[in-house]
């Protein structure tokens, strides 16, 4: 079943027609590529999903609930989470804090007015909080300051807090970007691990055929803002039109 | 524990209890003690000069501390006594007052009501001020004069020429010796009737506050009743630098004489801006343009420069009158300052004596016994001729001047000159006039 | 303790301590001497801390934790000296219902402002928050409202003053003796005072100035609970990331909204202590100067910590009531013991920066603070603390040395 | 309509006051990336320069006089200045009538030195510092400039008046054929026409030379020029000096319209702020705009027409207006997204 349906979507800004018309289904517990050049509308796509813009034509459901015209919180309330191309932390915060808060947000909700409370008191929170700093080896850092921490150090975080929210569907934004090839490698084993231990859906916008071919069930190749192909790694490796447009200048540099 | 009202600080100047050394309480303080708020103890007495020392007033509060520390020398004996030798009443003796060594402390307005309030509350609470004195705003005085009355202390107001001050804001532990917007206005409307006719059409320009508001209630009034027709009366922002976006539409509203309810900054500068306008150089309905400013001070004609030639208004007092009090005033000041006393400066200066000689005359400190020694007390020799304290209103009654900027002044303090001294009678109302109805005087507060 | 972690109470507890000592604390000279000038321990003054403690406590809650910089914060307090003045006039000079009252119309206020201003970040909320409280001030300091019902509201720049003729329901218009009744707290004067006199020292306790400090303290231990609280968390969340925030299912809106009421209820509150203290509303406390002096404040004493803004207050009212008062009367009496020459020198000297200087000095000393301790004067407490610690650590290191060198004697 | 051309003159003088100031402040915002509280105190000095030059010219020799009287009835002590004794009584005085335009000579080397001077000594070190520290140091500094002025000149206004040529008011109603007279002052259409100069000198200034390219492309992306091995602080620097003078220029020029006073800076330091974020912050084009805007708008609601329809609207209209544009345009008229919404 596809948790997550995009359907005759499109987006204009202006003169430029940055999506056509996108069809896209995720299956539930895959893990799903989608692939292209730069300009071919991957990170538009990606933000019609999140609710940062909304689609001109199309509809885009989440596991049975259309997405459109929700704010991003909705959204990710709705249980898709986000991990951004350059790692989106709360810099001026510790590890620990940073871990927190989506579990306050898992537990209360969008909003709650939990003002008198200590934080020290909030016993489940700091649990969970810490469970998942354990699970992602940053447990040691927990009290540093979240700001001057490694590139790979943040990416984690960032990871693990998506993860405290318990998504249904995780959405990476070139989540190896500007990555040495020792973190890249990393990163691919976390993401690796935590398919396997969660029953999770994976929605992965790469540009490092790399990392899309040792993680992705499915992919998507998008060129000029339309989907060329949909197939599995092993056909897309082999389809002649993907390689012409794509892949032989990667295998070639 | 017991707790009594406000009381004076600086008890331990007596020496009594000046030795005890000890973590102890030697002394507690319960109602045992002279019955009214900070009375004086040891050999000397604290007055509390309270003046705007920072702001657009500064310079003006700087003029009234010099007229205050002139006094205070005057009280304890020292320099040549300027208007002591001249007062009609002859109780004050050179030797502080009630034979205490006069001292002052300062504070500093803001003119604001609150920066006024805190720092005459610093005076009464922490220096132990017995009286305050001072100030050059209306709202600073209704607000300071409002605190003396709760606290216990006899209020004197500097300069304050709105009608509230002493109508439906007056205080019985308040008094004002500077005139109000009323009898400026009894005291213009025969002499520009006399000079520019009774045929004219007047356009206001009024700061929108209560003093403002209350003048041009007052001389729309006078004017009105001499013949004169109030064209339009624009209230303007306090807060304006820029007043030709209210001066631009005068020319051709039919007006022929523009009335400019603005003191300060404000006055400097929409004068300033109406002659910059050709105001002053225009013909309007056959007669020559003319611009009125109801009340003058020296510090505004020096800020409007050659702007005030020729525009009239009126003043509380001016250096160059003639009388024995002005002079000695003058004389004593001048030399001590090289420069001729304003006419805040002077009101401050009459206040600290009138005070002193209230005390002296009552034989007490206390706010009561001063309110009626100064209630319905007439006397000379201050300038301004005969004057009287109504004891209705707790308004000084005497003459007024009215005053026009000089075509040459032959130096930086001889900007204005005296046109007319209007007598009192001419500008005495009634104490329940309408202008100055609501409000009631109280009781007199001795604190404590 | 009181649910607070042991550095928080200890902090609490050091404030507490701090603030009912006071009147001894603040009074260091004896009376009469000539440093007697710097004594702070009077009624009104001591009021004057705690009070501006409250608001900027308030202000920081909202700037130093999301970074929400106000700019018209003074409205807030203005508002509630209004609300609290109004229910001196109408209901009864018991000061609970005119706190009470003022608390209610600037928290109503600061939810409309905040409402309209908070769909703007950063300088555009700051001007937006400006505009709101300028457009309240001219219409206070002209009494606008009070044009169109035709009966004074905010009575203009005289501010609102108590009459014999107000009504006070619950209470008497005028005592017996035909004055105005003083505010009390169930007839516990505000104005009462106890003397105390210790040798040279006389120390004033006023009844006013505990209930703001009580007052103070029950706000200050309420921040230090929002500090630590999870919505706390989520304040500076917002400061540090707000696009982490939306991702994170986090609405952001009514999180900088509830904090904004907060802080502008804290406001309300410090102003209607003010009218308590003093029963007069006047419109220059809605002024821009009274916002930026907030901010100030704030950024003086260190803002998103918790001692800062109070810290920030009492430097500022400080200077603004103490450096004021000081005249060259009071100069000469303190050089008074040099040769008349020198005397005047010094006089000379100082004059300048006293007085009618006191804006000097205070922008002197706004620049000193910004440029060597960044973190306001918190951090300069820090830095000395700091100082004494690594001076013991070389006291200890010295010891040891010591120790080293006495081994090879001892052989 | 008469009235309303009138109101839009004035608006236009006004907005050329406050276009200049928020000009300043967006350059120095712009390029440096500060915000400083101290401008309206740069245009204060400005104005004090024209009052500073007025005493120069007028230092004169005292002779005591033989008939008049001082006001203690010592002789009156008659002052001559200086330049009527060295060039003739008529050249002198004329000189002296000058004294306003003759301070724009004084007023650019002066500002221009102020502006390095701040910058370099104070400003430089508060780049990296957040913005609260940058507001507290430059308003301690616009508190100290001010205190310094009212110190060594009072707290008085200072007449300053502008040359006689220039007294008295142009009639606008014959050239355009109303029947009414519409007078309007001549100082006040020079001031406009000074600023209108400026504010051209300036745009041309960043648009056509090479210098001013590399500071628009500074402000654009402050890194990458640096990366460019360009020494774009060196220029900064000196866009520095040229935002103090242009708000200096404008203060001198406006001292003949509002006798000078200390305060004068921080009366304008609040609504240039407003002017700049309804432009847009980091806008050139939009300070201006705004500040010819406002001021015009502001006008316009101080007419007697519509304070009698809505009393007191003169005294928020531009509050209003600030409201209104933030809340439809979230950065004002030009703003660029992303500039000081942190």
């Amino acid at each position: 079943m596809a948790i997550l349906e995009v359907k005759n979507v499109g987006k204009r800004f202006g003169g430029l027609q940055a999506l056509g018309d996108v069809n896209l289904n995720v299956e539930e517990n895959s893990c799903h590529a989608i692939i292209g050049p730069n300009g071919a509308g991957k990170s538009t796509l990606l933000n019609c999903l999140v609710g940062k813009l909304i689609p001109d034509t199309g509809s885009v459901m989440f596991d049975g609930q259309s997405v459109l015209g929700r704010k991003p919180y909705e959204i990710n309330q709705m249980g898709i989470s986000r991990v951004f191309q350059t790692p989106e932390i709360f810099g001026d915060l510790t590890v620990m804090e940073n871990m927190m808060i989506p579990c306050f947000a898992k537990r209360d909700g969008s909003f709650r007015m939990h003002a008198l409370e200590s934080i020290a008191h909030e016993k489940d929170i700091v649990g969970k909080a810490e469970h998942m700093l354990e699970e992602m080896k940053l447990i040691d850092k927990r009290d540093m300051h979240s700001a001057s921490m490694s590139r790979g150090d943040k990416r984690r975080l960032e990871i693990a807090m998506c993860l405290a929210q318990d998504p249904r569907l995780l959405l990476l934004d070139e989540p190896t970007a500007g990555m040495a090839r020792a973190d890249t490698n990393n990163t691919i084993d976390l993401l690796k691990q935590i398919k396997e231990e969660r029953d999770i859906t994976i929605a992965i916008i790469e540009h490092d055929m790399h990392v899309v071919f040792s993680l992705a069930e499915r992919i998507t190749v998008l060129a000029q803002g339309t989907p060329l192909v949909e197939d599995t790694p092993d056909n897309i490796k082999g389809h002649p039109k993907v390689r012409e447009a794509y892949l032989g200048e990667t295998q070639a540099a | 524990m017991s707790f009594s009202k406000l009381t004076r600080r600086g008890l331990i100047k007596t020496g009594a209890v000046a030795s005890a050394g000890l973590a102890l309480p030697t002394y507690l303080r319960a109602d045992g003690h002279s019955g009214f708020t900070n009375a004086p103890t040891g050999s000397t007495v604290t007055l509390g000069f309270n003046v705007p020392q920072t702001g657009p007033y500064a310079e003006e509060g700087l003029d009234e501390l010099r007229a205050q520390e002139l006094a205070v020398q005057h009280l304890n004996g020292e320099g040549d006594g300027g208007m002591l030798n001249t007062f009609s009443s002859k109780a004050l003796k050179g030797n502080g007052i009630l034979g205490k060594k006069v001292e002052f402390v300062t504070g500093d307005t803001q003119t604001k009501s609150d920066a006024a309030r805190a720092s005459a509350k610093a005076m009464i609470e922490k220096d132990g001020a017995i009286m305050i004195n001072g100030g050059s705003s209306s709202g600073v005085a209704v607000a300071v004069q409002g605190l003396c009355q709760e606290a216990g202390v006899i209020f004197m107001a500097g300069l304050t020429h709105s009608n509230d001050t002493t109508g439906k804001d007056k205080k019985a532990n308040g008094f004002r010796h500077f005139f109000n917007g009323y009898m400026s206005a009894a005291a213009l409307a025969p002499v520009l009737n006399n000079a520019y006719g009774s045929d004219r059409r007047a356009y206001h320009l009024t700061a929108d506050y209560t003093w403002g508001w209350t003048q041009q209630e007052s001389i729309a009034a006078a004017t009105e009743a001499m013949g004169w027709e109030t064209v339009n009366n624009v209230l303007t922002p306090l807060a304006s630098t820029d007043f030709s976006s209210y001066i631009a539409p005068v020319l051709n509203s039919g007006a022929d004489v523009l009335v400019l309810n603005h003191y300060g900054g404000n006055m400097v500068n929409s004068l300033t801006n109406a002659v910059q306008f050709g105001l002053l150089d225009k013909e309007v309905n056959g007669k020559k343009f003319e611009i009125v400013v109801p009340l003058y001070s020296e510090l505004m004609a020096a800020g409007a420069g050659k702007n005030v030639e020729g525009v009239i208004g009126s003043m509380n007092w001016n250096w160059q009158l003639q009388d024995e009090g002005s002079k000695a005033f003058t004389k004593s000041f001048g030399e001590k300052y090289g420069r001729p006393p304003s006419n805040s400066a002077h009101t401050c200066y009459v206040q600290t004596l009138l005070y002193a000689d209230a005390v002296e005359r009552a034989g007490s400190f206390n706010p009561c016994a001063v309110v009626e020694a100064l209630e319905g007390f007439e006397f000379d020799g201050m300038g301004n001729g005969p004057t009287l304290y109504r004891a209705d209103d707790h308004q000084c009654f005497k003459d007024v001047l009215v005053m026009k900027g000089k075509e040459n002044p032959s130096s930086e303090y001889d900007t204005l000159e005296i046109v007319e001294v209007t007598p009192v009678e001419q500008v005495t109302y009634e104490p329940d006039h309408p202008m100055f109805a609501g409000g009631q005087l109280g009781s007199c507060n001795p604190g404590a | 303790m009181f649910g607070l972690k042991k550095h928080d109470s200890r902090l609490f507890i050091v404030v507490a301590v701090l603030a009912l000592a006071a009147p001894f604390l603040l009074n260091p000279f004896p009376d009469g001497s000539a440093m007697a000038q710097f004594n702070a321990g009077y009624p009104d003054l001591m009021q004057r801390f705690v009070i501006f403690g409250i608001f900027a406590i308030g202000f920081n809650l909202l700037f130093g934790l999301t970074g929400y910089l106000s700019f018209g914060h003074a409205a807030f307090l203005g508002l509630g000296s209004y609300g609290a003045v109004w229910m001196f006039k109408l209901l009864s000079m018991n000061i609970i219902p005119a706190i009470v009252l003022s608390v209610i119309v600037a928290g109503v206020f600061a939810l409309i402002i905040g409402y309209i201003s908070l769909r703007r970040s950063g300088i555009y909320f700051s001007i937006l928050t400006l505009a709101f409280a300028q457009m309240m001030f001219a219409i206070a300091y002209s009494d606008l409202i009070g044009r169109f019902v035709g009966t004074p509201i905010t009575n203009g720049e005289t501010g609102l003053q108590l009459a014999l003729d107000d009504p006070r329901v619950l209470g008497i218009s005028a005592t017996p003796d035909g004055s105005i009744p003083l505010t009390n707290l169930f007839g516990l004067e505000m104005r009462s005072v106890f003397n105390l006199e210790v040798g040279g020292w006389l120390f004033t306790f006023s009844f006013g100035y505990y209930v703001c400090a009580v007052v103070m303290l029950l706000s200050f231990y309420v921040a230090i609970r929002i500090f630590r609280s999870p919505f706390g968390l989520m304040l500076r969340a917002v400061k540090s990331n707000q696009q982490r925030m939306n991702y994170t299912g986090l609405n952001t809106r009514p999180y900088t909204l509830a904090v904004f009421v907060i802080s502008g209820m804290y406001a309300g509150l410090a102003g209607g202590l003010m009218a308590s203290m003093d029963p007069l509303a006047g419109a220059e406390r809605m002024q821009w100067t009274a916002s930026g002096e907030v901010v100030l404040m704030t950024i003086l004493g260190g803002a998103g910590t918790l001692i800062g803004p109070v810290l920030g207050a009492g430097f500022i009212k400080y200077f603004e009531n103490i450096f004021a008062k000081i005249n060259d009367n009071v100069l000469h009496s303190w050089f008074a013991f040099m040769p008349d020459g020198l005397e005047d020198l010094m006089v000379t000297i100082v004059h300048p920066f006293v007085g009618k200087g006191w804006h000097l000095t205070l922008g002197i000393m706004f620049m000193l603070v910004v440029i060597f301790l960044p973190g306001g004067l918190v951090e300069g407490g820090q830095r000395i603390g700091r100082l004494f610690r690594r001076r013991d650590d070389k006291a200890t290191s010295v010891e040891s040395d010591a120790a080293e060198q006495r081994k090879p004697a001892a052989e | 309509m008469d009235a309303i051309i009138l109101q839009f003159l004035n608006g236009l003088d006004k907005g050329s006051a406050y276009a200049l100031i928020a000009l300043g402040l967006t350059l120095i915002f712009g390029t440096l990336g500060v915000v400083n509280f101290a401008h309206g105190a740069l245009f204060m000095i400005g104005a004090f320069c024209s009052v500073t030059v007025q005493r120069i010219l007028t230092l004169s020799t005292e002779t005591l006089s033989e008939t008049q009287k001082d006001f203690l009835g010592n002789p009156l002590k008659i002052k001559t200045p200086y330049v009527e004794s060295w060039f003739g009584p008529e050249v002198g005085a004329a000189i002296i009538d000058w004294s306003v335009p003759l301070a724009i000579l004084l007023a650019i080397p002066v500002m221009l030195i102020v502006g390095f001077v701040m910058e370099r000594g104070l400003i430089k070190h508060f780049y990296k510092r957040p913005h609260a520290d940058q507001i507290l140091v430059t308003f301690g500094l616009a508190i100290v400039l001010q205190e310094v002025i009212k110190y060594f000149y009072g707290a008085n206004p200072i007449p300053t008046p502008a040359p006689a040529a220039f007294v008295g008011s142009f009639d606008f109603g014959p050239l355009l054929g109303l029947d009414t007279s519409l007078a309007y002052p001549y100082w006040r259409l020079v001031y406009f026409a000074f600023s209108a100069v400026i504010i051209g000198a300036v745009f041309a200034f960043l648009q056509f030379t090479t210098f001013g390219m590399v500071v628009r492309a500074g402000m654009a992306d402050r890194e990458t020029v640096g990366l460019l091995g360009i020494d774009i602080d060196r220029r900064f620097t000196i866009m520095f000096g040229i935002a103090a003078a242009v708000a200096g220029l404008a203060g001198v020029m406006y001292a003949p319209i509002n006798s000078p006073n200390y305060h004068m800076g921080m009366d304008f330091l609040v609504l240039s702020f407003v002017v700049v974020v309804v432009g847009g912050m980091g806008s050139l084009p939009g300070a201006v705009l705004a500040g010819f805007m406002l001021g015009i708008l502001e006008s316009l609601a101080s007419m007697n027409e519509v304070k009698n329809i809505l009393p007191g609207i003169d005294q928020i209209i531009i509050y209003v207006v600030a409201i209104v544009i933030l809340l439809t345009r979230p950065r004002g008229l030009m703003g660029r997204k992303g500039v000081m919404e942190e």
